[in-house]
C-alpha cells in the first residue's frame, strides 16, 4: 500500500519540477526587463547591474532556475517588486480565503450536481432528466463573471441583502466564521458553483446511465436484490469516476476562481494575481501560479490515489 | 509436395506493465519454439484455447508483430524490416489474412468497394482496374455487386461481411490466406455457407490455409492437417484423420474429448481436466501442460518434452512418448498404447 | 448457383437506401430541432457580426457624452448608450466580431496541431508518443483558466497574445483525445488489415485513421468553443484581451461594471450576448455528439 | 404434475429507434418440476428475450409483453414489484452466459453471495457467509475461504462462472435459469461447467431452462428442447427425438448444416441459404419459407394453431395440416 503511494508520489514528482520550470519560465515570457518596476529609468548602468546582483539575474538560467527551486522548497518565493514584502506570506493569506470560497462552492456545486445528475439518470427520458439536463448545460455556459455581475445588482444593488464586496465588514481580508463574514461568501460562492454544478451533474448522469445500462444492474434485479441495495451498487461503481472530475472540478475553483474574486473583491489569490499581472510584479505572479500549480498536481495525487483505493479493478501495481 | 510456408523456432515475449526503471514488471510467454511447414494447396488447422498463441502466430507470420526470434520462409525466402531480407511488400502479395471480427476489420468510413479496391490500389493497380477487381470478387464470394458495392458495413450481415472480409483479402491475389477465427462468430447456417466458399476458392485458386479455430469440429472438417497449441507452444500435429483418431498428447485427447456429442444417442464419457489453462504471464515449469495433466511425473515439472515423431508425419512433445523421454526416463509403449485406444 | 440466387433475393429485399456516415449525421443532425434552432441563432449571430459596418446605426467607437448611460428604450438608441455615450446596440453588433473571433479561433488552431500531435502520438506510440504526451501532461498540471491567465499575464494585453495564450491551452486536451481515439483505431482489425495488404503508414493513416479520428475530435472541440469563449472574454475583462476602444463583449462588460447603480440592465447586455452565444454552441456541440453516435 | 413454469402465447415486444422490434412472438410452453428444457436457436431468435421474461427483466419502460407466465403457480405479469423482487433469486435463478459482465466488478465474490443469502433468508452476516462459503466448496472452487475476498476480475473464467453458479444455487432455487452459461468457456472448462451443472440440478432437484446455440450442449444437459427461429417456437419434443428425426426444414436445415465429427471432408456442407428475418414486422406467416427448400404457396398464408400441450410438436403446415 505504502509502496504504492510512494510510487504514485514518485511519479508526480517530474511532472512538479517541470511545471516549477514552466512557472519559472513565464519571466522570460515576459516582453522587457522584469525588473523594469524596481530600476528606475534613468539609473546608472552600475546601479542596474547591481540590483540584477542583488535579484540573481546575472547568472546563467539554468542556476538561476535550481536556486529558485531550492529556495521554492524552503517556502521562500522572494521579495514582492512592488510591495517588497515576501510574496509568501501575502500568498498564505490569499490563498486560506480562495480555499474558504472554493470550499464553499464545491460544497454547493458537488451536492446539487450530484443530486441533479441522479435523478436525471434514473428519469432519463422525462422532465425531471431534461430540466437537470438544462439546468447542467445553463451552468456549463453561463459567464461566472457576468452572472456574479447579476447577483450584485439584484442582491446588493437593488434589494440591498448582500454585500458585494470583501470577504468581511469594511473589506477585511481576515476570514471569520461568523454571520458578518458569511454574509460576504454567499455571492461569491452561488456564483462559482455553477460551472462545477453542471459538470458534476453531466457527468453523473452519463456515469449512472451508462451504469445502469450494464449487465450486472440487470443481475442484481435477477437476484431479487431491493432498490436501495441495488442503489449502493450503482454508488459504488460510479463513485470513482465521479471523484475524479470532482477532484479536477475544486482544482478549477481554486485556480480560476481569479474572475470571480475580481468581480467581488475577494481578497484570495486571483484578486493578488490580478494585482500582480498589472503591477508587472514578476515574483509575486510567478509565486502565486507556483503554489496554485503545486496545489493542483497536489490534488491529482490524491484523487488518483483515493481511486485507486476505491475501484479494485486498478491495479496497484 | 513442398513446403510454402516453413516457420521455425517462432518465439515471442510481450511485456507488461512497467517499473520505476521502466523494466517490464512481467512477461507473456506468447509463443514460444513454434515450428511448423505448410505444403501447397492444403490446409493446417491450428486449434488451441485462450491463450494458447493461435492468433499472436498468426500475427508473427504477417510480420503485423516482428517474432523476438525465429524464422518464417515462404518459398524459402525471409521477409522483414532486417537488412538482407526480403521487402514486406512483397510478403503481403503472397499471404494474406481474414479476421474473426468481421466489422472491426472493416474501415466502417469506406464503401464495400474501397475497402476492396484499397488493397490493390495500394500495389499500383489502377483505380477503373482495381475498381473492376472490387466487382468481380463480390459476385465470387456470393454477393451481388450492384446491391453491395456502394454500402457501408454496417449496412451488411455477419455473415455478409466476412464474405467482403474474405474478398478484401483475395484482392491482392495472395498463395496463402489466415483464416484467424474467421468463422467463430457466425451462426452455424451460415458459417456452413462460408465454410463452403472458402472450399471452392481453394479448389479454384490453388490456396492454402492455415485455419486458426477453437471449434475441433470446424477444424476437423477443414483442415488437412492439425496442430494443437497449448500456452504458446505446439504439442502436437499431424495429418487430421491420424490426430482425431489416436492423438498422442493427453492434452489432444481431453480438449478433443471435451466437445459434446452433435448426434443423440452417443453420450460420452468425457476426460474431464481440472481447472482453467494457466496464464501464459508465468507458464508452469517444464511440459507447460503437467498441472493438469492425469500422467504428470517428476520429470514433466523439470524438463521441457522434446517433439518426437509418432508416426509418419504426426509428431507429439510428451514424455510418455518412447523416444522423447531418453534413455532414464523410458515409459513402456504398451502403456502408451492402452491410454490412447482407451 | 441457385442457392446464391436466393441469397441475392433476400439481399435485395432487405436493401436500404445507403448513406455514408456523414450524410447520415448530417441527416439526423437537420432533425433535432434544438441544434437547428441554434444553429440558426448563431448563423444570425455570425452575419451581424461580419455586415456590422453596413448595419449598425452608429460608428461603435464615437460616443457623445451628452447621452452617457441612456436607458435601454432611449428614442434612437434602443439598447441604451455606455458610459461614453456610444449606442451599445451598435457596440454590440461590433462587438460580436471580436468575440466570435476569439472564441473560434484558437480552438481552430490548437484543432489543427493538436489533432496532429495526436495522431502522431497514438499511430507511433513509442517514444514519439511519450514525448508528446508527458508534454501535455504537465501543461494538464495547470487548471485551463489559471494557465490561460498566466500566459496572458505575462505576454501583456493584446489580441495576439490572448489568441496565443488561449491555443497554447487548448491544444494539450485536444491533443490527449486525438491520442486516445487514435490508439484505439490503430487497434481495430480494419488498420491491421490495411497493413497486411502492404499500405504505408501514411497511406493508412490517411485512409483509416483520419476518417474515424476527426469526427471525434472534431466534437470535443466544438465543446471547447464555448469554454474559450467565456475564456476569451474573461481574459478582456480582466484587462488583458482586447484593448479599448476595440468593441468586444468582455471588455464591454469589463468598463460597464462600473455603471451598475446607474443603469444596471445595460453593463448586463454584453454579458448576455457571451452567455446566448456559448449556450448555443453547447448545445448545437450536443446535439453533433448524438447525430454522430450512431450504433451499429 | 403441475408444471412450474406454464408460458402462454407470449409476446416481447420492444421500441427500437426505428420502431418496433417484435422479439419475441407467440411462445408457449411448459416446464415441469426436475425437468430440463433447452431453447435452441441462433443469434438473434429470442431465446434469451424468452428467458429474460421469465423473471420480467426487461427494461420496463420500452418493452411491451403480452400473454400469461405463470411461476410456480404465481401470475409473473401481474406481479408486484415487490413480490417480484422476492421471487426473483429465491424462487428462480439465473446464471448469465458472461460472468464477467454478471458480477458487480466492485463487490467481492463474497459480499455478493453473502448479500443475496441474506436478503432471501433473513440470516445474520456469519451465516450467510458460511452458506457462501458452502456454496463454493459445493461448485468446487478450489481454497474457497480465499476466494470469498476475490473480485471478480481475480479469477479465471471457469471460476467466475462456477462463483456464478454458486451466487445463483445460494437460496436453493425451484428453477434455474442459464443464459448460454459455457459459450465464453474454452472447450476444457465448458464440459466441467456443463457436467456440474447437470450433477448440481439431479442432486437439488431443480428445474432449469437451458439457452444455447450449441445441439452438442442441448444433447447432453436437456431432456426436452424448444428449437425458435425468428422469435417463435417452430418445433418443440424430448430432445432425442427433436434431434434424431427433425420435423421442421429449420431444425432439419440446422442440424445439417453444423459441422459435425464423421462428416464427408469432400462434399459440401448442406447450408441454409440467406439468413434470418429482421422481427420488424408480426409475422402470421412462416418466417423460415423464404430460406425453406420445401416452400410452397400455402407458406404464405397464416400459420395453424398447434397443440402447445402436445409432447412433440412442430410449426410447418407440412406437419399441422397433416
Amino acid at each position: 500500500m505504502f509502496v504504492f503511494i510512494f510510487r504514485r508520489f514518485l511519479f508526480a514528482l517530474p511532472i512538479a519540477l517541470a511545471v516549477a520550470a514552466v512557472c519559472f519560465s513565464l519571466v522570460h515570457l515576459a516582453p522587457g526587463d522584469p525588473l523594469t518596476a524596481v530600476i528606475p529609468a534613468d539609473a546608472p548602468a552600475e546601479v542596474v547591474i547591481a540590483i540584477k546582483e542583488a535579484y540573481g539575474m546575472d547568472r546563467p538560467l539554468w542556476i538561476q532556475f535550481v536556486s529558485w527551486v531550492q529556495r521554492a522548497v524552503q517556502g521562500d518565493l522572494g521579495v514582492s517588486v512592488a510591495t517588497g514584502r515576501p510574496v509568501m506570506g501575502d500568498i498564505q493569506l490569499a490563498l486560506s480565503n480562495t480555499l474558504t470560497l472554493a470550499f464553499a462552492s464545491a460544497f454547493l456545486g458537488f451536492s446539487g450536481g450530484i443530486l441533479l445528475g441522479a435523478l436525471a439518470a434514473v428519469y432519463r427520458g422525462t422532465w425531471i432528466d431534461k430540466a437537470a439536463t438544462a439546468v447542467a448545460i445553463t451552468g456549463v455556459s453561463v459567464p461566472h463573471y457576468w452572472l456574479g455581475l447579476i447577483l450584485v445588482i439584484i442582491f446588493s444593488v437593488q434589494l440591498d441583502w448582500l454585500p458585494s464586496m470583501g470577504a468581511g465588514p469594511g473589506g477585511s481580508a481576515n476570514w471569520a466564521w461568523d454571520w458578518a463574514h458569511l454574509r460576504h461568501l454567499i455571492l461569491p460562492a452561488v456564483t462559482m458553483c455553477f460551472i462545477p454544478m453542471g459538470i458534476v451533474t453531466r457527468t453523473v448522469r452519463a456515469t449512472v446511465a451508462e451504469i445502469l445500462n450494464s449487465e450486472f444492474v440487470t443481475a442484481l434485479q435477477a437476484r431479487g436484490l431491493r432498490r436501495p441495495r441495488i442503489t449502493l451498487h450503482i454508488a459504488k461503481n460510479a463513485a470513482p469516476t465521479v471523484l475524479s472530475v470532482m477532484g479536477l472540478q475544486f482544482g478549477y475553483l481554486l485556480g480560476g476562481s481569479i474572475l470571480v474574486e475580481t468581480v467581488f473583491s475577494w481578497p484570495g489569490t486571483g484578486f493578488l494575481l490580478n494585482t500582480a499581472i498589472f503591477q508587472r510584479d514578476i515574483p509575486l505572479l510567478q509565486g502565486i501560479i507556483l503554489v496554485l500549480a503545486m496545489f493542483f498536481v497536489a490534488l491529482n495525487l490524491l484523487v488518483d490515489v483515493l481511486q485507486t483505493l476505491m475501484d479494485p479493478r486498478i491495479k496497484r501495481s | 509436395m513442398t513446403s510454402v510456408l516453413r516457420v521455425q523456432d517462432l518465439k515471442k515475449y510481450f511485456p507488461l506493465g512497467k517499473d520505476l526503471f521502466g523494466r517490464p514488471t512481467q512477461v507473456v510467454h506468447a509463443v514460444e519454439s513454434v515450428s511448423f511447414d505448410v505444403k501447397k494447396g492444403r490446409t493446417l488447422g491450428i486449434v488451441g484455447e485462450s491463450g494458447c498463441g493461435k492468433s499472436t502466430t498468426a500475427r508473427l507470420l504477417m510480420h503485423l508483430i516482428e517474432p523476438d526470434e525465429g524464422r518464417i520462409l515462404i518459398h524459402g525466402k525471409e521477409y522483414g524490416q532486417i537488412g538482407g531480407r526480403h521487402p514486406l511488400s512483397e510478403l503481403r502479395k503472397q499471404m494474406q489474412m481474414v479476421f474473426q471480427d468481421s466489422y472491426a476489420s472493416l474501415n466502417p468510413r469506406l464503401t464495400i468497394e474501397d475497402s476492396i479496391a484499397f488493397g490493390p490500389r495500394i500495389h499500383g493497380v489502377k483505380e477503373v482496374q482495381a475498381r473492376q477487381m472490387a466487382r468481380d470478387l463480390l459476385e465470387r464470394v456470393g454477393l451481388n455487386p450492384g446491391v453491395f458495392i456502394r454500402r457501408y458495413p454496417h449496412e451488411l450481415s455477419g455473415g455478409q461481411r466476412q464474405r467482403v472480409n474474405i474478398a478484401r483479402a483475395l484482392a491482392i491475389q495472395p498463395e496463402i490466406v489466415i483464416l484467424d477465427e474467421a468463422v467463430s462468430a457466425l451462426d452455424k447456417s451460415v458459417q456452413a455457407q462460408v465454410l463452403n466458399l472458402l472450399a471452392d476458392l481453394k479448389k479454384e485458386l490453388g490456396l492454402t490455409y492455415l485455419f486458426i479455430s477453437h471449434d475441433l469440429n470446424v477444424v476437423q472438417y477443414i483442415s488437412d492437417d492439425v496442430m494443437v497449441m497449448y500456452l504458446g507452444q505446439v504439442v502436437e500435429s499431424g495429418p487430421v484423420e491420424q490426430l482425431y483418431r489416436q492423438s498422442a498428447h493427453p492434452y489432444t485427447r481431453a480438449l478433443l474429448n471435451s466437445v459434446p456429442a452433435q448426434t443423440p444417442g452417443t453420450r460420452k464419457d468425457y476426460i474431464v481436466l481440472e481447472g482453467d489453462p494457466p496464464n501464459p504471464i508465468a507458464p508452469p515449469s517444464g511440459c507447460r501442460f503437467h498441472p493438469r495433466c492425469e500422467f504428470a511425473r517428476a520429470i514433466c515439472s523439470e524438463k521441457t518434452p522434446d517433439t518426437v515423431r509418432v508416426e509418419g508425419e504426426h509428431r507429439a512433445a510428451c514424455f510418455r512418448l518412447p523416444q522423447s523421454a531418453g534413455h532414464q526416463h523410458y515409459i513402456a509403449l504398451q502403456e502408451v498404447q492402452d491410454d490412447t485406444t482407451h | 448457383m441457385s442457392t446464391q440466387a436466393k441469397s441475392f433475393a433476400l439481399a435485395a429485399e432487405t436493401a436500404a437506401i445507403s448513406r455514408g456516415y456523414w450524410s447520415t449525421v448530417w441527416m439526423r443532425l437537420k432533425r433535432d430541432k434544438v441544434s437547428v434552432f441554434c444553429a440558426s441563432i448563431l448563423l444570425v449571430l455570425v452575419m451581424i457580426a461580419l455586415f456590422a459596418p453596413w448595419i449598425a446605426p452608429y460608428d461603435p467607437s464615437q460616443g457623445t457624452m451628452m447621452k452617457r448611460l441612456s436607458a435601454i428604450g432611449t428614442p434612437g438608441h434602443w439598447l441604451g448608450t455606455d458610459e461614453l455615450g456610444r449606442d451599445m446596440l451598435s457596440r454590440l453588433m461590433y462587438g460580436g466580431q471580436m468575440s466570435l473571433l476569439m472564441g473560434l479561433l484558437p480552438v481552430f488552431i490548437a484543432f489543427v496541431i493538436g489533432t496532429a500531435l495526436g495522431l502522431l502520438a497514438g499511430f507511433f506510440g513509442g517514444w514519439v508518443n511519450t514525448l508528446i504526451m508527458r508534454t501535455t501532461d504537465v501543461f494538464f498540471a495547470f487548471p485551463a483558466v489559471l494557465l490561460a491567465i498566466a500566459i496572458s499575464g505575462a505576454l501583456g494585453a493584446g489580441f495576439i497574445n490572448a489568441i496565443l495564450s488561449l491555443t497554447l491551452v487548448f491544444i494539450p486536451p485536444i491533443a490527449r483525445v486525438a491520442e486516445s481515439v487514435t490508439t484505439s483505431v490503430r487497434n481495430l482489425d480494419f488498420v491491421d488489415a490495411a497493413r497486411a495488404s502492404g499500405a504505408r503508414s501514411l497511406t493508412i493513416i490517411r485512409v483509416h485513421i483520419l476518417g474515424n479520428v476527426l469526427g471525434p475530435v472534431f466534437i470535443y472541440s466544438t465543446s471547447l468553443v464555448s469554454v474559450c469563449m467565456i475564456l476569451a472574454a474573461g481574459l478582456s475583462f480582466l484587462g488583458l484581451g482586447v484593448k479599448p476602444p476595440v468593441a468586444e463583449w468582455g471588455l464591454m462588460l469589463n468598463t460597464l461594471r462600473q455603471s451598475i447603480y446607474i443603469q444596471p440592465w445595460i453593463s448586463v447586455l454584453p454579458g448576455l450576448m457571451i452567455f446566448i452565444t456559448s449556450l448555443c454552441f453547447n448545445l448545437l456541440s450536443d446535439g453533433l455528439r448524438g447525430a454522430m453516435d450512431i450504433k451499429r | 404434475m403441475t408444471p412450474l413454469i406454464e408460458v402462454k402465447k407470449l409476446n416481447v415486444t420492444f421500441q427500437g429507434e426505428e420502431g418496433p422490434i417484435y422479439a419475441v412472438q407467440d411462445v408457449s410452453f411448459d416446464l415441469a418440476p426436475g425437468e430440463t428444457l433447452a431453447l435452441l436457436g441462433e443469434s438473434g431468435c429470442g431465446k434469451s428475450v424468452t428467458m429474460k421474461s421469465l423473471m420480467r427483466l426487461h427494461p420496463e419502460h420500452k418493452t411491451q409483453i403480452s400473454g400469461q407466465i405463470q411461476v410456480a403457480g404465481q401470475d409473473l405479469l401481474s406481479m408486484k414489484s415487490s413480490a417480484l423482487s422476492k421471487l426473483r433469486g429465491k424462487t428462480i435463478s439465473m446464471v448469465f452466459q458472461e460472468p464477467m459482465l454478471a458480477f458487480d466488478p466492485v463487490f467481492t465474490i463474497g459480499d455478493q453471495i453473502i448479500e443475496a443469502v441474506r436478503r432471501h433468508e433473513g440470516c445474520s452476516q456469519a451465516d450467510a457467509r458460511q452458506r457462501a462459503l458452502e456454496m463454493l466448496e459445493r461448485v468446487r472452487i478450489p481454497s474457497a475461504a480465499k476466494r470469498l475476498k476475490a473480485y471478480p476480475h481475480e479469477m479465471s473464467g471457469g471460476m467466475r462462472q462456477r462463483a456464478m453458479i454458486a451466487l445463483a444455487l445460494a437460496c436453493r432455487p425451484q428453477i434455474l435459469l442459464a443464459d448460454e452459461p459455457t459459450t465464453a468457456l474454452d472447450a476444457t472448462v465448458q464440459i466441467q461447467v456443463l457436467l456440474l451443472l447437470k450433477e448440481l440440478q439431479r442432486e437439488l432437484g431443480m428445474s432449469m431452462i437451458f439457452v444455447t446455440h450449441d445441439v452438442g450442449v442441448a444433447i447432453e444437459v436437456a431432456d426436452r428442447t424448444a428449437v425458435m427461429y425468428a422469435g417463435r417456437i417452430i418445433e418443440q419434443g424430448p430432445v432425442q427425438e427433436v434431434l434424431s428425426h427433425p420435423q421442421h426444414p429449420y431444425t432439419q436445415g440446422l442440424l445439417a448444416a453444423t459441422v459435425h465429427p464423421g462428416m464427408d471432408r469432400h462434399q459440401p456442407l448442406p447450408a441454409i441459404p440467406g439468413s434470418p428475418p429482421q422481427l420488424l414486422r408480426r409475422m402470421e406467416d412462416c418466417a423460415f419459407a423464404p430460406r425453406c427448400p420445401h416452400a410452397q404457396e400455402a407458406c404464405s398464408l397464416p400459420l395453424p394453431a398447434v397443440d402447445h400441450q402436445a409432447a412433440r410438436w412442430s410449426r410447418c403446415i407440412a406437419h399441422t395440416s397433416a
